[in-house]
């Protein structure tokens, strides 16, 4: 009996200082999955994930503390890069409601605006141009259409418009009333 | 440098720890239980036995009175040959484990012979056959089996030991004919080893192997 | 010599170890998603089941027998295949952390892949020497990569097949396993002779 | 001469559709007269839309630039006639979408007058290819085999890829389009004329002329021409019919058995391609210093009542075009611009003839049934035997239906030229080409998103940091205060900004749950 | 993490054969016959109890470099304490179940659990954790057993007595000697096939609860949401 | 005017489904009559419990999924697996194994997966390894070819054998049963007999068994009119006989005595149908040109080493079945070479 103890207590601590010794030499730092996954996310910092910008969110789904399905602005197709890069199930998406498929950006009503720069100071992107008490303006190309600058206006001179249609961003439709489309696989559960 | 030695050796002592603990865990339920383990074992061994041999028929400690042979004739493997007597006088041989062909994998088989050259019985101890044909030589499934009890060399005599459609006189099964022509043949040639062997399988003195291969 | 290749062909082919022995189902369930990670996870545990076949045997012939031991067998085994799968988790977190994030959760359910151990049992009982131990493994290894490589590929097909609501996902993918372990009976009995 | 295809020399797949050319072929049902209105799209060709250089209400002349573009992939576009401008407005286009777009409305005067046109350059041996290059540019020649590229940039190959090949393209393997065989069979010397500034253009040996062999005139109408011009190295091949005999790869190929490379250009392999109505309208450029104004539609099918092929005034609206081949008949079902392969159905004729516009097929509903319900793919493998571009369309179409377009373009969807091919011979009668069309421009779409995406996170970045510099400022300059002034002074002014922004956030998220409230509740 | 729900998840909503798909080895393989589902389904779920518990005292101590080896470590002593013990004091039953008892050591579901659970939760918790997810186990080994037995050959309970003495042979049931099963049941194919029936048909109960549920839920949601915006 | 739009390309497209399912009927018509011919009635009568059953079971799958029923039904592949399996299956199977395999084919190896076109296993084959596995007894009782059948069945006969288990007086299964020539061959050769003394059986013909080598080419003369049709391609048909004459070809150019000739293997068993009609399944084969040729020659040597070697007389069914699962691997592995491929990058 104290053979099979001391054989055994002897293969333990041996492998044990096999592991710890490893442990050391093989130690990782940092984790470049973090951008693997911030270049996955829309980078509309729009914070409706919930958390502070896509960054935030990238390094809490790296840690593994939030779910891949909170980001409206990715929509599915986000969510699905997210799946396959990470190996997990696709989930569908949490707000739904919010994945309107059209994009829409900010303009300001020129002649309303009273330059009160508050719009400015909520853009995350800096894409509002213009001075204290001076119009400003919504640079179309820079804007993604977050919608965080439409509330803080006094004055309600922001709307959010559809992007038109245009025979250079035109896209040809998924063909439709054909055989059934496949849907995104739902978990399991 | 200190402190990497630090962590490598608490490493190696939780480990060694629960190793330690784990092994007492297991030594002492092995310690406990080793000798009535053996003991089922046995027992179980000794219940196939006695459905072939009466109890009544055997005084000698079976267990301990056993060969093993190596016989390419007989068996790919080696074979336990226990040897059954009353007061000394032979009673009985049981083979165990005979392998037989069998259709999709080796079947392993216990065949008991009486000093007269007849069957005690056989008894299937492990077999893959396909279910539904080949496995009705279990004798949990059909009695099959059991119709090899009191046969011998001259009964049937030996041109009749094939199946049926071999022109011999044991049944197969309707599509399933290679099973219990294999089977056939296996006894058949352990009886002829009996015939040929009786004296001395009965008269070398025993050599038990360490371990007991029960089945 | 042909000895080992009726190893090979039996591991492999007669008695894949996922579809006729069930050892290995739990990654060939979970990491069967996609092909490539399929590969990966192949690669990773061919890796893993030759290594601890081999140790699990040295383990076994120089310390346990001897010592006359056998029945602290599954416990040596056991610390002996978590060890190896520990070190080469450690090794590939550091070398390849994509790899290591994708078999991220599966690395430590190599230890109990059954397989592992499977193949440690099935050594003693089967008693292989030395080199038919480290085929043995390999072998196992080998079927089970050849049969995860094949049905994640199946599977990807599958994922984006019109299957009824209830059934996607696992179950269709069980179904999948089913079939294939089908198509595997027709080996049945080619080893045997 | 003409040499027959050699046998060796061939592209994979294909296929034989029983052609309608006889409907149109060797018709000339002469010029449509100019309408009232011209309508000019300003986007006519690949590349970028052209600017307007005229107002409303100014007066032009036939032949004076009305738009024009800096970009170096992009042409101008002439007043086809003379006549005032009325204005610059949103009209319909021959386009897949059926969207407007901007075009110049030009009101004719009916004088047809000419306005001053650069001098002609019938010398051109004499000068140098880049200065021929500019006036085919000034022309606003573009592709008028299809594609409508700028012919220019095309013929600009650079010095590192010297052209060894100039591949005419007179194959018109698409079934009913005759107008490039009429302009081989009645204008063969001007195309070779076209031909002869080209070679010297762009230096090249050798020029083989494809033409698919059911069309006899056509190539014996070249032949003729290449005898009579006594160009030695220029060649008339006569090629098997089979579609897309015509695509520029797949003919290259079979003329001279290289392969342009997968996403890459015919100037790699040494070789140009160039349509023959392009030849001609090179030479006009050229030799009479006329600018491109019109060309020649087929207009075809068993809905028109007297089909054959027109010379078209850009800007000239569908429906004047069919009324001068003597209008519809009542067997007419569907309106195709080009042909019935490539093409793409309108839903009405009152969109303008464009450069790229070579054949209107009003179809017949037996001509151009509606398309079944589509069945799963079967994977049957028919449409890769006929892929001339050699990709497997099954599976493309496989992942492009499961949106996954990283795959798709793992199985080269970019290199597929859209050609119809696996569609046509689909047993399960799937439309793998719109598949395609859409995994494609869905890619480039998501192409453009991703570096607006990029540009976003730099500006947010930088945005956070400079932030943070000013925070990291405020807090310094505010230590410095601290000891100076009172505390309050400096709080105030902080809060109130975070306040708002904060109360911008709670009213966003509010507006969401009532979103989703209302949502649920529908 | 509430006890109701730690049962809740362990029975059905986490279910380790049906939603986690851990544990499959010896699900797929000893599900041949109901009895020997019950057998293998009470002998895991003692091992994941009693390693549950372990696990959870000891899981402060134990370094991450060593967490593994520690916790098979664990688990095997135990399973092969719980063998030992079966073949000395309860050989018939350990006899069916013989080969498959080792195979606890190897089962997913125990180290799965060991990680997933017990290594951050209470001792009593752990414990409870694992009598759920053991019992789930069961039930499912149970479940698949009983259906491919009677499929397959047309039986139910059959082997009851090696389990619970010759008295309750009288309840296991039978078409009658000649009754051909669908043999291809007891088979590997009708294990994967079986499990693969089981997980749709609890989709489809999973969905029609929701459905039912969806109703009155609404409302909660969508404030859930608004709280997170 | 207005006018209807969709996207090219327009015209009378040439193929449909329908029609290629309609030509593989057509052209296992000479086969069936054959095997009629040579086996009796039970054949026409397992085909027509068969397909009554495959469309009965797709209409109810169909219905369940809310999904049109006819336009499905329509497309005949129901018809082309149900025909198929009954085809493979012994004439005189009791009716309710047919309806069991038939089941299984349509409703859980194709519909389960979607239909028509994403199953990856042959539900034909799938459902015959189903019955070979559960019943093996009945599903190895072949009737003995016509020339030797000393009790040949008329149809009301054969009809109350199928549906009732009935015999004519004083018959049984084993008087009007026999082995299939490959079966006989693989009982014949593990009993150490050589083939000259097996070709002494009556059982034996030609090349093939009895009977057998002539349904074989009949089905051969099928399957050529699906290549001229073009309803299939050569690669996996002439991969697929290539593959077994060529390991039959060695082995039997090393042992003739114990290893049957190719010929032989040609005309026994399921090889020339599966080779023309089982492996050419388009949904279940690859799809590649090279991949076809893979999978073809793979089916012709995993038939020929399980007939060899395994444990099942006939091999078609598992061979295929084990390349279907290989098929979108293989695939995955022979993309061919896009047009203008460059040197440096893989198809
Ligand atoms: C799937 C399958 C399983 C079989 N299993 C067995 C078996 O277990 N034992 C056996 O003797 N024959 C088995 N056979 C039958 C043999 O192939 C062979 O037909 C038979 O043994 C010859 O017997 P017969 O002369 O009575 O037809 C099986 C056949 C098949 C197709
Ligand atoms: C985006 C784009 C860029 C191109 N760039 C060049 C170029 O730089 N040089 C050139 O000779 N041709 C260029 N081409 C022209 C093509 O080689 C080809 O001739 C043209 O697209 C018409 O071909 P098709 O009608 O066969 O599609 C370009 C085409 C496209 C679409
Ligand atoms: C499928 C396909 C078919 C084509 N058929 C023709 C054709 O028949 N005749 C032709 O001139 N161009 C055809 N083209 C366009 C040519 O590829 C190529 O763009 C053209 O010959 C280049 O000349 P261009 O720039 O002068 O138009 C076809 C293109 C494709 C993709
Ligand atoms: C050439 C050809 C061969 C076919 N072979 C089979 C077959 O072997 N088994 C089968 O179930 N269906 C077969 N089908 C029918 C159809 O493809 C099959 O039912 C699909 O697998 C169902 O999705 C075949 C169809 C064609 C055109
Ligand atoms: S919701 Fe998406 S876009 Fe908005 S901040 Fe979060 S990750 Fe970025
Ligand atoms: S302008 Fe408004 S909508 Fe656009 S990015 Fe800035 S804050 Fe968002
Ligand atoms: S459309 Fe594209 S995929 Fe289809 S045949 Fe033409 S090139 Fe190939
Ligand atoms: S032709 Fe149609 S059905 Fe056939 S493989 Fe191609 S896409 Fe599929
Ligand atoms: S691998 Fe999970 S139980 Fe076997």
């Amino acid at each position: 009996m104290l053979t099979a103890i001391l054989t055994i207590a002897a293969l333990s601590v041996s492998f044990g200082l096999l592991l710890g010794y490893s442990a050391i030499r093989f130690k990782v730092e940092g984790d470049p999955l973090v951008e693997q996954i911030d270049a996955i996310l829309p980078q509309t910092q729009c914070g409706q994930c919930g958390f502070a910008g896509c960054r935030p969110y990238a390094e809490a789904i790296a840690a593994g503390e939030a779910d891949i399905n909170l980001c409206p602005p990715g929509g599915e197709a986000g969510m699905l890069a997210l799946a396959d890069l990470l190996g997990k199930e696709p989930v569908p998406l949490e707000n739904e409601s919010n994945t309107s498929s059209a994009k829409s950006i900010a303009h300001i009503r020129e002649d309303e605006c009273i330059g009160c720069t508050l719009c400015i100071q909520a853009c995350p992107v800096d894409a509002i141009v213009g001075a204290a008490k001076q119009m400003h303006t919504v640079i179309a190309d820079q804007c993604t259409g977050c919608e965080l600058c439409v509330p803080p206006c006094p004055v309600e001179c922001i709307d959010m418009v559809p992007v038109k249609t245009t025979l250079s961003n035109w896209k040809w439709p998924y063909p439709d009333g054909m055989e059934q489309e496949p849907k995104t696989q739902e978990q399991g559960s | 440098m200190a402190k990497l030695n630090k962590d490598i050796l608490l490493s190696a002592a939780i480990l060694g720890i629960f190793g330690v603990l784990g092994a007492t865990l297991v030594s002492l339920t092995w310690t406990a239980t080793a000798e009535r383990i053996a003991l089922n074992q046995q027992q179980a061994f000794l219940r196939n036995v006695y459905k072939l041999i009466k109890h009544e028929e055997i005084d000698n400690e079976l267990l301990k009175d056993v060969l093993t042979i190596h016989s390419p004739a007989l068996s790919k493997d080696k074979v336990q040959v226990y040897r059954a007597r009353k007061q000394g006088e032979p009673v009985a041989v049981i083979f165990s484990p005979v392998q037989s062909p069998g259709y999709a994998a080796p079947i392993r088989l216990m065949i008991a012979v009486r000093a007269d050259g007849s069957l005690a019985g056989v008894r299937v101890l492990s077999h893959l056959e396909t279910p539904g044909l080949g496995d009705k030589i279990d004798d949990s499934r059909t009695d099959w089996i059991l119709g090899f009890e009191g046969k011998s060399l001259d009964n049937p005599p030996i041109e009749k030991w094939k199946v049926k459609k071999d022109g011999g006189v044991f049944d197969q099964f309707t599509g399933a004919t290679i099973t219990p022509r294999n089977i056939v043949a296996t006894v058949r040639k352990t009886l002829e080893y009996f015939g040929q062997e009786k004296e001395r399988l009965f008269k070398q003195p025993a050599a038990p192997p360490a371990e007991p291969p029960f089945h | 010599m042909s000895e080992y290749a009726l190893i090979l062909v039996s591991t492999v082919l007669v008695n894949n170890f996922v579809l006729v022995k069930f050892l290995g189902l739990c990654p060939f369930m979970g990491v069967s998603r996609k092909l490539e990670t399929a590969i990966g996870m192949g690669l990773a545990t061919t890796f893993v089941l030759t290594l601890s076949s081999v140790a699990s045997y040295l383990v076994n012939t120089w310390m346990l027998e001897p010592l006359g031991l056998e029945y602290m067998r599954t416990i040596a085994f056991i610390l002996v295949i978590a060890v190896v799968v520990q070190f080469t988790e450690m090794v590939m977190h550091k070398t390849s952390p994509l790899l290591y994030q994708v078999l991220g959760i599966f690395l430590p359910l190599i230890t109990t892949n059954c397989a592992v151990l499977g193949v440690a049992l099935l050594n003693i009982q089967e008693q292989h020497n030395f080199v038919e131990s480290a085929l043995y493994g390999f072998g196992a290894a080998v079927g089970f990569s050849l049969v995860l490589v094949l049905f994640a590929a199946v599977r990807e097909r599958v994922n984006v097949a019109d299957v009824p609501e209830p059934f996607k996902g696992n179950a269709i993918a069980l179904i999948t396993a089913g079939l294939m372990s089908m198509a595997f009976m027709g080996f049945s009995g080619l080893v045997s002779g | 001469m003409i040499t027959r295809n050699p046998g060796r020399l061939d592209f994979h797949g294909g296929i034989h559709r029983p052609d309608r050319k006889s409907l149109s072929a060797g018709k000339f049902l002469g010029k449509v007269p100019l309408p009232e209105i011209l309508t000019l799209p300003l986007q006519q060709h690949i590349g970028s839309a052209a600017e307007p250089t005229v107002t409303a209400g100014e007066h032009v002349c036939k032949g004076q630039i009305i738009a024009r573009t800096t970009e170096y992939i992009g042409a101008p576009i002439h007043a086809p006639t003379s006549g005032t401008v009325l204005g610059i407005e949103e009209r319909p286009v021959p386009h897949p979408s059926g969207l407007n777009a901007p075009c110049i409305l030009l009101q004719t005067d009916g004088k047809d007058a000419w306005g001053e046109l650069p001098e002609p350059l019938p010398h051109y041996a004499d000068l140098d290819p880049s200065l021929l290059r500019e006036r085919i540019r000034w022309a606003g020649i573009v592709g008028l085999g299809g594609a409508a590229f700028p012919t220019s940039v095309k013929l600009n190959h650079g010095p590192d890829r010297p052209i060894q090949t100039l591949v005419i393209n007179g194959a018109e393997c698409e079934p009913y389009i005759t107008c490039d065989d009429l302009l081989m069979r009645k204008q063969a010397d001007r195309i070779m004329e076209g031909v002869k500034i080209l070679l010297h253009v762009v230096e090249a040996r050798e020029c083989l002329i494809g033409i698919e062999d059911n069309k006899p005139e056509a190539i014996t109408a070249m032949q003729q021409a290449v005898a009579e011009s006594g160009l030695e190295h220029v060649q008339v091949v006569q090629v098997a019919s089979r579609y897309p005999m015509g695509g520029e790869k797949q003919l290259i190929k079979v003329l001279t058995g290289k392969e342009v490379p997968s996403h890459g250009i015919p100037a790699e392999i040494g070789v140009t391609c160039i349509n023959v109505a392009t030849a001609a309208a090179i030479a006009d450029a050229i030799i009479a210093g006329r600018p491109l104004l019109s060309r020649l539609v087929t207009v075809t099918g068993e809905g028109i009542a007297n089909p054959g092929n027109l010379e078209v005034a850009f800007g000239t609206s569908l429906s004047q075009v069919i009324t001068h081949a003597s209008g519809l008949t009542s067997l007419a079902y569907k309106l195709i611009l080009g042909g019935p392969m490539m093409g793409f159905t309108l839903d009405n004729d009152k969109v303008p003839v464009t450069k790229g516009t070579n054949c209107l097929l009003l179809a017949s509903k037996e001509e151009a049934p509606d398309p079944d319900k589509a069945l799963p793919c079967i994977r049957c493998g028919k449409c890769v035997e006929v892929c001339p571009a050699q990709l497997l369309p099954q599976q493309l179409y496989w992942h492009a239906r499961a949106k996954d377009l990283d795959k798709t373009r793992e199985y080269n969807l970019f290199d597929c030229i859209e050609c119809g091919c696996c569609s046509w011979v689909c047993p399960s009668h799937i439309p793998l080409v719109q598949y395609y069309r859409f995994a494609k421009t869905e890619t480039w779409a998501m192409e453009k998103e991703k570096q607006q995406a990029e540009e976003a996170r730099r500006r947010h970045e930088a945005r956070t940091e400079r932030l943070e510099r000013l925070e990291r400022e405020r807090k310094a300059r505010l230590r410095q205060k601290k000891e100076a002034l009172e505390k309050k002074a400096a709080r105030g002014a902080a809060d109130p900004k975070k306040t708002a922004i904060e109360a911008a956030m709670k009213r966003v998220a509010e507006k969401k749950a009532r979103q989703a409230r209302e949502n649920e509740e529908n | 993490m509430s006890y109701r729900e730690i049962i809740r998840n362990g029975l059905w909503g986490n279910n380790q054969a049906l939603v986690a798909l851990l544990g499959l080895c010896p699900l797929l393989a000893v599900s041949n016959t109901l009895i020997n589902g019950l057998g293998l389904g009470l002998a895991t779920t003692l091992v994941l109890v009693l390693s549950n518990g372990t696990i959870s005292f000891i899981r402060h101590w134990v370094r991450q470099e060593v967490r593994l080896p520690v916790f098979v470590l664990v688990i095997a002593s135990f399973v092969t304490a719980v063998e030992l013990a079966m073949n000395a004091w309860f050989h018939d039953l350990h006899k069916i179940l013989g080969i498959f008892i080792p195979l606890i050591v190897t089962n997913c579901t125990i180290v799965g659990r060991a990680e997933a659970f017990a290594s951050r939760n209470p001792v009593p918790q752990s414990m409870v954790d694992g009598l759920s997810m053991g019992a789930g186990f069961t039930l499912v080994l149970m479940t698949l057993g009983g259906l491919r037995e009677f499929i397959g050959q047309g039986t139910i309970l059959s082997g009851i007595h090696l389990m619970f003495g010759e008295a309750s042979r009288a309840l296991t049931f039978s078409f009658g000697d000649d009754f051909h099963g669908l043999i291809l049941a007891i088979l590997p194919p009708g294990a994967f096939f079986g499990l693969g029936l089981l997980i749709a048909l609890k989709q489809v109960i999973d969905k029609r609860n929701a459905r039912r549920a969806s109703a009155p839920q609404a409302e909660p949601q969508t404030t859930t949401a608004t709280a997170e915006g | 005017m207005e006018f209807p739009v969709h996207t090219s390309p327009y015209g009378q497209l040439p193929n449909n489904v329908t029609r290629l399912m309609g030509q593989v009927l057509l052209a296992l018509v000479p086969g069936i009559i054959a095997l009629v011919y040579y086996f009796g009635w039970g054949v026409i009568i397992n085909i027509c419990i068969a397909v009554a059953t495959a469309l009965a079971a797709e209409a109810g799958v169909l219905h369940l999924r809310k999904r049109p029923i006819i336009p499905t039904l329509m497309d005949l592949s129901a018809v082309v697996t149900a025909v198929l399996l009954a085809i493979a299956l012994p004439p005189l199977l009791p009716w309710w194994m047919t309806v069991l395999g038939v089941l299984f084919a349509i409703v859980m190896v194709k519909h389960l997966y979607g239909g028509l076109g994403y199953n990856p296993f042959n539900p034909a084959m799938a459902a015959y390894v189903l019955l070979l596995v559960s019943f093996p007894l009945s599903m190895t009782r072949w009737l003995p070819p016509e020339m030797l059948n000393q009790y040949p069945l008329d149809f009301l006969q054969s009809l109350a054998i199928i549906f009732g288990g009935q015999f004519p007086d004083n018959l049984t299964w084993d008087a009007i049963t026999s082995a299939t020539p490959l079966d006989e061959m693989r009982t014949q050769l593990e009993m150490h007999q050589t083939i000259s003394e097996l070709s002494q059986s009556p059982l034996w013909g030609d090349f093939g068994g009895q009977g057998w080598e002539w349904i074989g080419n009949w089905f051969l003369i099928g399957g050529l009119f699906l290549l001229w049709r073009k309803v299939i391609s050569w690669h996996i048909p002439v991969a697929m006989i290539a593959g077994l004459l060529l390991s039959a070809g060695i082995f039997w150019m090393i042992d003739p005595e114990s290893m049957p000739s190719p010929a032989f293997h040609l005309f026994s068993g399921g090889m020339l149908l599966g080779a023309f009609f089982i492996a050419t399944d388009p949904v279940t084969a690859s799809t590649t040109p090279r991949g076809r040729i893979i999978y073809g020659f793979l089916i012709g040597v995993t038939v020929y080493i399980i007939r060899t070697w395994g444990g099942y007389p006939d091999a078609v069914a598992f061979a295929v079945l084990l390349m279907n699962m290989a098929a979108p691997t293989i695939d995955y592995y022979t993309k061919p070479k896009v047009f203008g491929a460059r040197e440096d990058e893989d198809g």
